[in-house]
């Protein structure tokens, strides 16, 4: 329900930036999201987590899924993720081997 | 507060949200539970809500198994204690697949099955028992903080 | 979210923040229940939850009933019910004192008996229902403000 | 257990600033600060429930034991509160036409 997501262009990179809490409730909104940004021809992606207060199995699938879906495209995916309580999840499932993490959206799309 | 906090819920993804806030805010009153741990153990509780959800929810258009799904809170010497109970018929533990570690390259196909991962590791001990007609899964949390987690591999 | 949410709860007073907060964010699913209304619910629930408390509790320095009390949230039809049952044994409704109007001097001896008629002011309905062993209070939430209350006398 | 207790003085008045919620579990303490502060000789209390986000009957009761207290000693109890969610609680019950009630600290010490 409580999930916000808003999308934003930045050098090339399309960022969404995400707010609320992400479940197998809410998200179905996000896959959508990122879905309709590659059929849209974006395949460079900055997932803004910054606002994210709480993230679980499904939000961590959702994510390795769009990774997935730009690499098929010769795309990227960057997270941007400062909160500890956040960054935890992906440092115990291993998934900041993964993913491209950066502290903040400005670091991201500098990164290349 | 000690004691047993019970609450049942609908079967939805939609009642995830509240299981979380019920749980973080009978553990909020125990101070040895820090901000992190009380993390630990929302994620945890989180997770096995949903496969509990996910067990007693119609697959096919249907509207599953309307039965309530039940989380059990137990304060008692310090730590907390939850069970989560479903009616989804249970699962064969031994033979959830076991996934490529997560720096496979071949890992980016599979997009599910970190959820009982996620709860081993950030509970102090896991138990998933058979009932009648679906799970119990208990989770047992010490309120220390995680020792240094391994990652999954 | 429909359905019917049920929350089990130690008879202590430190769980009342919890029963609210569960009420609350139940019905704060709900368009049509504004802050104003959801305010209304919470109170009306709390007064409910610390009577079946009361009742339950040890009066001389006993432990009293330790039996959970229980709380049932149901969502239908764009309105709210709410169940609050407990062990306490019961009550005669039709033997409460009748309090002097507030504005009465002599009102100022009396600091309590507004649980009650808080309830009713607040709730569209409400019902004590007999148990075998204590009280059953049946509320009823519809979701438009409440008319110009009038004040009790 | 979510309660916060505060007193100042201001132009003689006991100004006692309450915070959180006042229900069963926690009007105890507010009503053996009342008590506190009468017994030693304050009987004029301006009781601010400004940041008070829950008020029950039991909170009620004890406001009017507080008032009954200080009258016995020809003292004086003044109320503050603007939020609109506290204020009903006191409208409904009629307690409005017991209590003096001020929408600040100032007011309240000001009236007299
Ligand atoms: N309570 C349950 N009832 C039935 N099956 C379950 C239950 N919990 C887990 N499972 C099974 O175990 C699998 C792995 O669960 P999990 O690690 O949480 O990953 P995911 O739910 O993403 O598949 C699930 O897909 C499901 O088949
Ligand atoms: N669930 C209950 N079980 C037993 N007695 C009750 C219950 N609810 C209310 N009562 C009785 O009714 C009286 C009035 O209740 P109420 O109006 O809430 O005021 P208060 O609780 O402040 O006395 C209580 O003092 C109690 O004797």
């Amino acid at each position: 329900m409580d999930l916000r997501l808003d999308v934003t262009e930045r050098d090339g990179w399309a960022v969404l930036a995400v707010g609320g809490e992400i479940d197998v409730a809410t998200a179905p909104r996000l896959r959508e999201q990122l879905i309709t940004l590659v059929n849209d021809g974006h395949h460079r992606i900055v997932v803004d987590l910054g606002s994210v207060d709480f993230l679980d199995s499904t939000g961590l699938g959702v994510l390795v899924g769009a990774l997935k879906r730009v690499r098929t495209h010769d795309g990227d995916l960057a997270l941007v993720c400062d909160e500890p309580r956040i960054l935890k999840v992906f440092e115990i499932t291993g998934l900041t081997k993964v993913f491209a993490m950066y502290g903040s959206v400005d670091q991201a799309v500098a990164a290349d | 507060m000690d004691e047993v906090v019970e609450l049942e819920l609908p079967a939805r993804p939609d009642v995830l949200a509240l299981a979380r806030l019920v749980v973080g805010a009978v553990v909020a009153g125990e101070p040895l539970f820090d901000e992190e741990r009380i993390d630990d153990l929302r994620l945890a509780v989180s997770e096995a809500c949903t496969n509990a959800i996910e067990a007693q929810q119609g697959r096919n258009g249907d509207d599953g198994d309307q039965r309530p799904i039940l989380v059990r809170c137990r304060l008692a010497s310090g730590r907390v204690e939850v069970e989560v109970r479903d009616h989804g018929g249970g699962f064969d533990q031994a033979g959830l697949s076991l996934h490529p570690p997560v720096t496979d390259p071949s890992r980016l196909h599979y997009e599910r099955g970190l959820g009982i991962p996620l709860i081993r590791m950030l509970s102090d001990s896991v138990e998933f028992r058979r009932t009648a007609d679906g799970t119990a899964v208990i989770m047992i949390f010490e309120p220390r903080p995680l020792p240094d987690p391994k990652p999954i591999t």
